[in-house]
Order: structure tokens, then C-alpha cells, then sequence
């Protein structure tokens, strides 16, 4: 029985967080969001200098070539800081989503400047409509041609290529390689909820693209990218609902109401009780994600779908109760707590709703029931 | 049981509508030009002085109509048919003047009080502190005797329109020495003296409708003083009291079961669309227990008002639920609408009610602790209604400069 | 506006309540459920003679002629008391639909002895399957002779005659009333969730029967019974959880525990203030629900539901949470928590579950969208 | 990351699972005789015994194996895939020896250790009282010398096993003028002594798995004690350190997500099953979330131990979860087979899993508050894990017999 990290990875964990405690404080999410810039350059320099951007690409292409399980740590420390840089995007979603395409030629191209930060990757596969991420697009692919629009995409302003989903000949699927320095692409800024991860609307006219999988490869493809970004975006989120939860259990140890540190109030001790219950649960539902994510398990399904609910419902809970527990402080512009409260609603909805999950998530137990039963 | 008016009830109804026909047909539509929201309030609360309309409740004496409770309520409900200025008097007239001329003396009563409710003065109510948010005994703005009069220093958290308000009344700590319930005062301020400055709050969701002030050395006269020195406390009870009744619901035309339905039905599922989905039917189910259940209540209460009784405590639970739910209704709003639920300004998504209900999932969680929190209401609910034991007090009886050896 | 019950029905409901702390206090209920009779024949008496078992019967066959807001108040009462006796299949249910019926020789021949009390009535539209209230039973109704089996039937043991419901030609709706003594009925006990209501198991076999209603005209008794019906349990229910809160609330104020009165802690005392906010909640659905029926309005299919809802919602909470605060003394047989527990399970199942209801709710909701657009 | 035992670990699940196939054979299926449990139990426990699965991480000194605490766990999962009747000496060696042979004298340890590790004596936890449930040190049965030993006057409550125990250990009030964590001194009782009368409390649910035991002048000698005299608090966090993980799951074989998924699949809907009822699926997905989320945690838990760590405190989190969730499924489960939710013996619905998720409601409401309750659970956690304040205590430095004067 070995359910948990490796010592190599918990030295990582150590490391990231050192680092990202000192470098990547909540003051760095701050000036983003009240900022014109896309992210924090330099926080991304140096990022870039510790090798997390190429942490899994294959040393051939100048990264460290470690496992998943690493970028489970990093997701989940980068998560903890909310630091505003493009790692979700580029990291855990563009630079996995380009390596398990299997496209050589484009792979030799981009993945070395994505090792070393050098490019900047995103995933586009929003519409802005109320569609479910295994939903045909509307944008079209024509041969190698882009029609339509994809928005929001997240660091979509500082992103130098995006993977965008498209509806190929006959409504087949297709999944293609976008430079957004091409012509017949145009992007503008787009607000969402969460105001440090910047968001654009990329607009595509007849814009050339690399087609990177159709059809049932397509299909295969982006079942399985939904899979472990599901994981990985629960290591995010997983981090940032613990550091949610010890804001708001730093803050019940000093205020003081009514004589008492309001910590000792069962109201508020309890809740914080059910943050960590939270929290527990999600990091057991995460870790099990990221085992059947290493060993390529056919529990998969069944794990990344719980990985995700578990992640959004520990985030959005801590979110909301940390305001509260903050008190009319926790309401205010100046207060981190609308860092945590806008991250939630972000990570609820930024590839498919906990409604979406769930179902899938009864899907999988179903077949695993289908399973035994053959 | 009916839902209808009284005889006499219907008689005051007619009336004003047949007044408000007549002059608020401006306010038909909401306003669209430029005109400061002070201009315009000043210029609606005029006509409603005027007219009758100001104080339904207070006595003759005071400029009142000397009138019962369901009338106001009815001028209240007719009045929110139309898109009047007439938010900037709500925490004068509500809570302020009542404390006023409760408290005051005969020649400040008459100073303020008739001024206030044709409009002329705008007030504001300062008592919430950085630390005395819920203990709101817990304040530290120091009023010390100077000569005849009082010196003002410190600062005051949450208070709604400061920055428009030329009166205010404040709570001060005259004596450390006392127990933190003892040894407050309560005063009228001028906002407009040297040594006031308003700052504002910008909130989580961007607005501002909050401020910080802060005293510096500002002077009050003895005549100001509302109550006796060191019964504040007892003197702000009247104003709280108020408050309670003033903040209980959710806004006019905030989201509802039928928002959720629109919202449901204007989204597709992968057969049909996401109203025919049972879990959304539950939640619908779910939100219009507890909102119509709270609109519900409230008839329970005007009735007991309207047949002259003491409404029972059931108006207790009015902000609890809504604000909560209001939450609650806001994700379940986004989940619903996916990826969309993600937008915000230019881009936002046009479904019906999803903009309003993401609005909500940002401004409840403001309402949960605004003029009492979740917990703050529970407790009250269990103390007052149900006559459940009072949380220990290690504070009560100790002098308030000495508190910080008690705080476990 | 006028939202609150009369005086006069106020009076009525401080007798009832005086009469039933005097005359049925929870040791009657026990004494039912530990013992072989199927309800307290004397207490039942002492109702007849009140003329509660004949409060909306008209005066014409022995009754008071009072209206529904009279039951609502006795409903809440009795629900409170826990009485155990057949009040609610035999005066809300069965009374309440022979009424409807309009078929006036079955209501000469019955009323009269509801109303004075000499027989006990009950509506059987259960069989034991997990079908809804509004499903076509299994109970065949061939010409005047039914064919089948009726379970849980509350009361069924102590009724003079059943009202059923049952599969006509054609597969039409039947409603019909059966005399419980007339040949091909046996009958035996069924044990249920509930220990003092007692239920039974009817076998018919080419019973004779009285049909009250077929088809459309059926469906619509069923219809308005069902709605009437959800109307008053939703005051019983709403009468046994305040009963519930305040005997968690009388415990709570007693009980000490690290030297203090268990209802100074928040836990308990929050816990409190939520059973009294749903208990509010219901008592203004009921109450919407009686004036709906009272005045016939259109609203009655919504306000039935919402009652209905709201009062499962508020029973259930009570009852779990009183067992709860009591600690392990709340789980003994002894103890009267169990009598909650257990009221709260039947009054959630006997007309439907809650999900049913939640439907139908919105139902109305969408009905009435589409009366406002129309 | 794996989920596969190590070569140690697995040699020793090899040598286990050997030997039960060669020893429990019989126990394959439920057992169907008439044979009593206390009979079966004890051939069993002795076999046991002798083949070195008793005490498996106990001290080689004291009869035991010196073995892992991963072994422990080893033996429980396999030893759990039979119907084995081993739940009578659960709370005995569980709880009680190892308390006995912390603090007991060396010839007490000799009479009763490996007798009860053979499982010739049946052992009860004499702690709970009527008046003292989570506050367990307000118990008030009192030990009072006499002589070279000790009379023993009160009653106990929620003692399992009661009945068919041949000793206990039972914590008592040697001194009430001292507060009440002191003045409490822990002693083996022997349960067929004079005085000593048990009678079984029939629980909501119907069975009787708990007692009731009165204790007339029944005598003690000193060498029976515990620890010192006024220790008995201390003495009794040995036992219930040891009881928190006893009481953390649920049963083997309770419900779970599959069970209501197979629930809903053998009930109709309008259209289908209800297994195609978003809202069920949406209920089964938060069934798993939880339920699974626990087993996972005790996985975690599980790998610390097997690398020789200690636990983290996510163990804490196991029984306030459960507890819950299977009340909630239980009445879920119920709301889905609508009437024949209702049913119960003779007559009830064949539906599956339908009997065990209504046994779960009753149940769960007992395991919400057995071996700590839901408040006591998220205290601990608040307290001990993140650190909070604990309660304000009034009783915790006044005499145990004047702590009347100081409630509130």
C-alpha cells in the first residue's frame, strides 16, 4: 500500500511551496488584477528557470521529462498561491493536451519553447454558450482553415498558440494547433468571474492551423485530455481551498468578538471543522486521480470525474465560508477572500460543471458495474 | 382568510395611487439622464412631505401623520411600483430620526427632525468599527469632554452613504474605565465639520457603497448629545431595532424560482432542455420553498399588523434564508449554464436571469453579513425566540481598557 | 390582508390543544404501539364526541358543517399530539374524498356514521410497489368486483370501509369505496416504518364495491384529493415538528454537559434556530395551502405542493436532529424521539415523496408562467 | 504511487490467507445453527490464539507477536472476507487488556492477559452514564474505600456486551471535593460479583446492543486498580484513544453508491429507470464522493503506516462522514421507492438493497452519536487538527460536587 507521494515529489513539494511563498504572495495575484498586464512575466522567468514549465517534457526536447505525479504537486502549490501566471494553461493543459496528440512535427516545434517558457500554450475550447466540454463546437474547420470563435480562453492574451476544438467535414471533431500570430486572428480581452486569470476572445477568419487529431482520434483525444485536466485541475484547485481554509482558520485564531477569539465559537469552529473535511476528502479523491493518471488505470474515468467534484465542491465551500467567517472585511475589494471566491466559481465552470462531472462521474460506476458483471 | 385590503385599508390604497398616478409618472420607467441622485431624491421627498406621505407612523407632534402601521406598509408597496429616488432617506428616516426624537432634546427635535423629513438633510449612521463589527459594544471612537462640549477621534467602518450625508448619529466611547456596555454616548454629528473625512470602500463585487470615516479632533456640542453620558447603548437599541426591519429582504426584482425556470428552459440538454432535468426541478423546488416561504411570512406578519396585534417573532428568519440562498441560487444558476456562467460585461452571455443571478452570487455573500450575520440572526433567533442560553460573556463585566486579559 | 386563521378557528385549535395535552399525551402512543389494539378506542370516543370526526360533514348528515381551515387546525393538533387514532386516514382522507365524490346515496349511508364516530374510514391506494400517487394501480375493477391487493393501508385494520383506486376498463380509473366486512375482502396486519399507525394488507378477491367515480371524472378526484390531502398532512406534519423542536428545545435547555446547558453551545443552538426557520417555512406554505383550498383558487395545485414540500422538509429535519441533541437517551426505545423519527418516514412516503411533489411543484410554477404569458 | 502491498507485507498476507482457508473454512457463509454466539466466538478466538493472530502488534513479553501494525491490518482484511464470530472480544482487546496491561500490576497482568487473549474471558468498558455522555468526566459512580478494598454504588450506561462479560473496567468517582477530571480512579470489576446487575436498553431500531448495569455495594480489592488513585481520567484516554479507532467506519457490507445505483435501476420512472433521473445520478455521484473520499482516506491513512509513519489526522474525519451520509441515503433511498419505502418485514419490497438503506436510517441516527458525536468529532477537529479554541469550560477547576453552582 503505497497512497501517497514519493519522497522525491514531497522534496519538490517543499521546494515549490518555499519558492512560490516567497516569490508568488497574494500580492503578485493583486497587481495582476489590477493591472493591464496578462500575468506576472517575471514570476514566469523564474518559473521557467526552475524547469516547471518543461517538468514533463521529454528531455529531448530540452525538459526534465518527470512523471505526472510532480505536476500533480506543482498544480496543487500553484493552486495554493493563486500566482498569476499561465501554468494552468500552458502547463497543465496546452503542453499535456500537445503531448499526448502524438504530432511529432508540431511537438518538435513547440515544445522545446514551452519548455523553457519561451511560448506560451492555452486550450481553447469555450464558445461562451451554455454547451458541455464534450459538445460539438461551433467554430469550423475547413480543411486547414478556421472559422468562428472561441471565447473565454483563458490566458488567451499571452498565449502564442492555442489548441482549439472545431467541427470538422460531416461534424466530424477536430482538434488543431492555432499560432495566434497568424493571420485571420484576432483577439481582444474578455472578463470573466476570476479577474487575475485574464481571458480573451480569439476571433478566427479562414485562420491557418495545424490539425492535430479528427474524428475518432479527435474524440479519443479530448476524452482523455477532459480526464487528466480533470486531475490536474484538482491538484489546483485542492491548493487553493487549503489555503482558503487556513485564511479563514488564521483569522477565527486572532478576531476577537463578544471576549472571545471567534475561532472558539462552535459556529465558526465547526465550519472550519467542515473545511478541512472538505479538503480531506478531495485530497484522497485527488491522489486517486493521479494514481490511475500514472498507471494509466481504466479507473480513470471513474477517478478524474471524482477528483473534479470533490476539488469544486472543497473550493466553493471554503470560498464562501471565508468570507463569512471574515466578516465585513472579507467583503471588501482590499480583502484576498474575492481571490478565493472568484477562483471558485472559475474552477467550477472551466471545463464543465460539477453537474457535468457528476454525471459522468455515475457513468463510470455504471460501466465498472458493467465490468463485473462480464 | 383573504389576501384583501380592509375597507379603510382600501380607501388609503386608492389614495395613494390616485397620488402617485398623479406625480410619479416620471418614475414610470427607470431614470435614464444625468442628474445627481441627490437632486432628484431631494426633489421626490418634497412632494412626499408635502403631500403626507413622510413619518405615516409618527405622532402629530412631530410633523407626523399620527397614522397605523399598514399604512405606511401600503405606501411603501404602492411607492416600490415605480422607480423613485427614494433610497437616500431610507437609514436617515428609518433608524436616525426615530433615535433623534426619541432622544433628543426638545429644541434639537426641532432643529432636525421637520427639516429631515421634507429631504433637506441627508443622514447617515455611524456605529460599526474596523473592530466592532457584530460587537458592536466592541467600538473605540473616544468622545472626551472638552469645555462645554465633546472631542471626537477615531473611525467608523460600513456606513452607507457617508459621502452624500450632512448629519450622522455616532456612538462613542465617553468611558474606558466601564464595561464595555456601559460607558458609550451617542451624539449627532455634523458630517460637514473639520476633521471628518469619508473615505470609500470599494467591495468585493466592485461597488462602493460603503465608506470608512475617520475624527480627527471634531468638535460637538453638548446639545448634540442623544441621551443621557454613558447610556449609548441603551439609546442605540432604537436604532438597531430599526435596522433589523430595514435589512430583512432580498432587493426588489432579485432572482426567483421563475428566474431559474427561464434560465432552464433558454438552455439546452441533451434531450430537450435543462427544465425537464429532474435535479434542476428539485433545486427550482428547493428555492421556492424558502423564497416564497419567506414572501409568504411576511403576509403572515401584515396580517397580524394590519388586524392591530404584535407580529409574532416569525420575521426573524426573513434574512437568513434569503441571503444564503441567494448564493446558492447564483452557482446553481452558472452550473446550469456551463461555460457561460464564466462571463462578465461586454462578452456576458444573454441568457435570461444569468446576469442577475451571478450579480447575486457575489452581493449575498455581503447580505449573509450585512446588519447581522448568518450566525449573529441564529443566535438571536435561539436566544430571543426559543429561550435557548446566551453564548458565555467572559467581556461583560470587565472594565473596557482591561478586556485583552480576558479574551480566550 | 388577512393571512392568519380566525379568531374563532384559533379557539377552536386552544381546545383542541388543552383536550389533547389532558387526553392523549405521547404515552398514549406508546401504549398503541406496544400493544395489540390498532388504536385507542377510547380516545377516539372522546374525539367523536367532540365532533371533530364530523367537522365538515354537513349538518344534514350529523355533522358540524365547518370549513377546511376548522381541519386544518385539528390536523396540526392531532399531528402534534401523536394521537393514535385513525384521524387522518378516516377525517382528512377518507371523509374528505367521499365528500368529493359527489355520489350522495354512498355519502348517506357513511357520513353519518363518520360523523358520529361509529365507523372508521381509509383511502387505499398503495401497493406496496414504488409507484406515484398519480400511477394506474394494479387493483383490477371488473363491474362492481375488485381483484387484487392494497399495502400499506394505514388504518386498514380498524376501517369500516376502504376508498380505492383501481384499474377499471380499458384501464380507466376507478374510485370506489368497499365495505371492509362484505366477502372476498381478508385483511391482515402490515408493518410499516411507523409503529402507532397501525396499517394493514387488503386482498380483494371479486369484492363488491361501490364505484364512485371512472375515468376522467376519476382522475379528476383523484387529482383534487390528492392536492387537498397534501394540503392537511402538511398541517399534521407541520403540528409533529413543531412538537419535535420543542422537545429538542425543552432537552437542550435541561441537559448539561462540561457545565453548561447543551443549548448554550452554537452547535445546538443553531441547530435549534433551523428547525424553527423551517417550521416557519412551513407553517406559511400550509397556510397559503388552506386559504387555497378554502377558496378554491387556481393557486391550489402550487400551494398544495409547497405545503406538502415544506413540511416533509420540516418533519424530517426535526425529528433526525432531536434524536441528535437527546444523544444516545434520543436512541432508545424508551425515548419518545423515535416517535418523530419514525412519523416523519411515513408522513414523507404515505402521498408521495417529496420528489414527487418537487415536480408537480414545478409544474404549477410552469402552468402558471404559462397563464401570466397567455 | 500503488496500491500493492510490499514483498514483507505480502508474504504475510500470503501466510495468512493460508491458514484461514485452512481454519475458516466453516465460515465461508453467514452461519444458519442454533449454536450460541459466546460458544462460537470463543472456539474461534482460540484458534486464533494458538496460531499467533492475537495480538499481533503486542509486546512478544505479554503473550503477543511484535509484529506491524500493517500486519494488524493485514490479518482485519482478510480475516473480514469471512463470517467469522469475532465481534465479542472486539471492545475486550481492543480496549480493555490494552488498558489492563498499561496500568495494571504485573501479577494482574499475568491473571487476566493471556486468558483474555485466548479468549476464554469476555471483557465490557464500564464508562458511560446518564449523566455523563461527551462530557464523560461528569460520571458520578462512586468507589469508596473500605478496608483494603473498594465498595462501588451508581450505574452505567451504553455498556456493549454487558451481558455476556465476565470482567470489566469500569471508571469511578473516588473524590468529588476535587474537579472533575480529578478524582477519578479506573479498576477491573469483575461482572459476576455480587451488586453487579445488567440489564439490556432496547434501542429505536428494536435490537438491544447496549445495557444498562447497577452497581450495589459491590466490592473491589485495591490490587484491581488501575493506575493511582485519582488517575482515572488519564487511565481512560488509553482505552479511548483506542476506542476512536474502533467506532470510525461503517460496517462491512453496508450500502453504497452501488447499492442505490441498483436501487434506481429496479425502479420505473415516466420514461425508463430511475438510474436516468438526473437528479439521482447527481445524489449517487455525492454518495460516492463521500463514501469512497473516506475509504480512500483510510488508504492514505493505511500508507503512512505501512512506510512507518504516523497517521496524519485525516482519520478524524471518517465517522462524522459516514454517519451522515448513510442517514441521508436512507431516507433518499426511500423518497425513491416512494410507498414501498414504508414497508418493513413480512410485507416488504423485494427491491434491492431497499431493506438494508431503511436499517441504515435507523442506524446511523445511533451512529451519529455513538463513540462521539457529531458536535464532540468537529471539536476534535477544530481543536486538535487546525488549532481553534476550545470551549470556555466553567466546570473545569470547581469541585466536582459544586458544579451545580456554576452552570449556565
Amino acid at each position: 500500500m503505497n497512497f501517497q507521494f514519493s519522497e522525491e515529489a514531497e522534496a519538490l513539494r517543499d521546494e515549490a511551496r518555499k519558492f512560490l511563498a516567497a516569490e508568488s504572495g497574494r500580492e503578485k495575484a493583486r497587481a495582476v488584477m489590477n493591472g493591464d498586464a496578462t500575468h506576472d512575466a517575471a514570476l514566469w522567468s523564474r518559473i521557467a528557470e526552475l524547469g516547471w514549465t518543461g517538468l514533463r517534457i521529454p528531455e529531448a526536447h530540452g525538459g526534465l521529462g518527470l512523471s505526472v505525479l510532480e505536476l500533480c504537486v506543482l498544480a496543487e502549490e500553484v493552486g495554493r498561491a493563486l500566482s498569476p501566471v499561465p501554468f494552468t494553461s500552458s502547463v497543465l493543459m496546452a503542453t499535456e493536451l500537445l503531448m499526448a496528440s502524438g504530432h511529432e512535427a508540431t511537438q518538435a516545434a513547440w515544445l522545446p519553447k514551452l519548455a523553457d517558457g519561451s511560448a506560451i500554450g492555452t486550450v481553447a475550447w469555450m464558445e461562451g454558450d451554455a454547451t458541455r466540454p464534450d459538445g460539438t463546437p461551433k467554430l469550423s474547420c475547413s480543411g486547414d482553415r478556421l472559422t468562428g470563435a472561441k471565447l473565454p480562453v483563458a490566458d488567451g492574451l499571452a498565449a502564442d498558440f492555442a489548441i482549439v476544438t472545431a467541427r470538422g467535414e460531416a461534424g466530424a471533431l477536430v482538434i488543431a494547433l492555432v499560432d495566434l500570430s497568424a493571420t485571420g486572428v484576432s483577439r481582444s480581452a474578455c472578463d470573466t468571474v476570476d479577474l487575475v486569470r485574464k481571458s480573451a476572445k480569439i476571433v478566427f477568419s479562414d485562420a491557418p492551423c495545424t490539425v492535430l487529431a479528427r474524428a475518432d482520434e479527435a474524440e479519443r483525444l479530448r476524452a482523455r485530455h477532459l480526464q487528466g485536466t480533470a486531475v490536474l485541475l484538482a491538484f489546483e484547485g485542492l491548493g487553493s481551498a487549503d489555503a482558503a481554509m487556513e485564511m479563514a482558520v488564521d483569522y477565527a485564531k486572532e478576531r476577537v468578538a463578544f471576549g472571545r477569539r471567534i475561532g472558539g465559537y462552535q459556529a465558526v469552529k465547526h465550519r472550519c471543522a467542515d473545511m478541512y473535511i472538505k479538503n480531506q476528502l478531495a485530497r484522497s479523491h485527488a491522489y486517486y486521480g493521479a494514481w490511475a493518471l500514472l498507471t494509466g488505470a481504466p479507473e480513470l474515468a471513474l477517478a478524474a470525474a471524482g477528483a473534479r467534484v470533490a476539488a469544486i465542491d472543497a473550493l466553493q465551500f471554503a470560498a464562501e465560508e471565508n468570507v463569512q467567517l471574515h466578516g465585513g472585511i472579507g467583503f471588501t475589494w482590499e480583502s484576498d477572500c474575492q481571490f478565493f471566491y472568484r477562483r471558485g466559481r472559475l474552477l467550477a465552470l472551466n471545463l464543465g460543471s460539477r453537474t457535468f462531472w457528476s454525471d459522468q462521474l455515475v457513468r463510470a460506476l455504471e460501466q465498472r458495474n458493467t465490468d463485473l458483471a462480464a | 382568510m383573504d389576501f384583501e385590503d380592509t375597507a379603510e385599508e382600501a380607501a388609503y390604497r386608492t389614495a395613494v395611487r390616485e397620488w402617485l398616478a398623479a406625480n410619479a409618472a416620471e418614475y414610470k420607467t427607470p431614470y435614464e439622464g444625468d442628474v445627481d441622485l441627490v437632486v432628484r431624491g431631494k426633489a421626490w421627498q418634497a412632494k412626499k412631505y408635502a403631500a403626507g406621505y413622510v413619518g405615516i407612523t409618527w405622532p402629530k407632534a412631530l410633523g407626523g401623520q399620527g397614522g397605523t402601521p399598514m399604512q405606511q406598509i401600503i405606501f411603501n408597496q404602492e411607492e416600490s411600483k415605480y422607480w423613485v429616488p427614494a433610497g437616500i432617506y431610507a437609514i436617515g428616516l428609518g433608524m436616525c430620526i426615530p433615535t433623534v426624537f426619541t432622544h433628543g432634546r426638545p429644541e434639537i427635535i426641532q432643529r432636525y427632525v421637520p427639516v429631515a423629513m421634507k429631504g433637506e438633510e441627508i443622514w447617515c449612521q455611524l456605529f460599526s468599527e474596523p473592530a466592532a463589527g457584530s460587537d458592536l459594544a466592541g467600538i473605540r471612537t473616544k468622545a472626551e469632554r472638552d469645555g462645554d462640549g465633546w472631542v471626537i477621534n477615531g473611525q467608523k467602518v460600513w456606513t452607507s452613504g457617508a459621502h452624500r450625508a450632512d448629519y450622522g448619529i455616532i456612538v462613542t466611547r465617553t468611558d474606558p474605565t466601564q464595561p464595555k456596555h456601559k460607558g458609550l454616548t451617542m451624539f449627532i454629528i455634523n458630517m460637514r465639520a473639520p476633521g471628518v473625512e469619508v473615505r470609500p470602500i470599494k467591495q468585493m463585487a466592485g461597488a462602493s457603497e460603503f465608506n470608512e470615516v475617520f475624527f480627527t479632533d471634531v468638535r460637538i456640542a453638548d446639545d448634540h448629545r442623544l441621551g443621557d453620558v454613558g447610556d449609548g447603548w441603551r439609546v442605540s437599541l432604537t436604532t438597531l431595532m430599526n435596522e433589523r426591519l430595514a435589512v430583512g429582504g432580498k432587493p426588489t426584482n432579485s432572482p426567483d424560482a421563475h428566474s431559474l425556470i427561464e434560465l432552464a428552459r433558454a438552455i439546452d440538454a441533451e434531450e430537450g432542455n435543462m427544465l425537464e432535468q429532474s435535479h434542476v426541478r428539485q433545486k427550482i423546488a428547493d428555492v421556492y420553498i424558502q423564497d416564497r416561504g419567506i414572501s409568504l411570512t411576511r403576509m403572515r406578519t401584515m396580517s397580524a399588523i394590519s388586524s392591530g396585534r404584535t407580529p409574532g417573532p416569525e420575521s426573524s428568519i426573513s434574512k437568513v434564508v434569503v441571503a444564503k440562498l441567494m448564493q446558492d441560487m447564483g452557482s446553481f444558476a452558472g452550473d446550469m449554464a456551463e461555460s457561460a456562467g464564466l462571463l462578465v460585461g461586454e462578452d456576458a452571455s444573454s441568457l435570461p436571469h444569468l446576469d442577475a443571478l451571478r450579480q447575486g452570487y457575489f452581493w449575498s455573500a455581503g447580505l449573509r453579513i450585512a446588519g447581522g450575520t448568518d450566525e449573529i440572526l441564529r443566535n438571536i433567533i435561539a436566544e430571543r425566540v426559543l429561550g435557548l442560553p446566551g453564548d458565555i460573556r467572559p467581556d461583560k463585566s470587565v472594565p473596557f481598557n482591561e478586556l485583552h486579559k480576558v479574551v480566550s
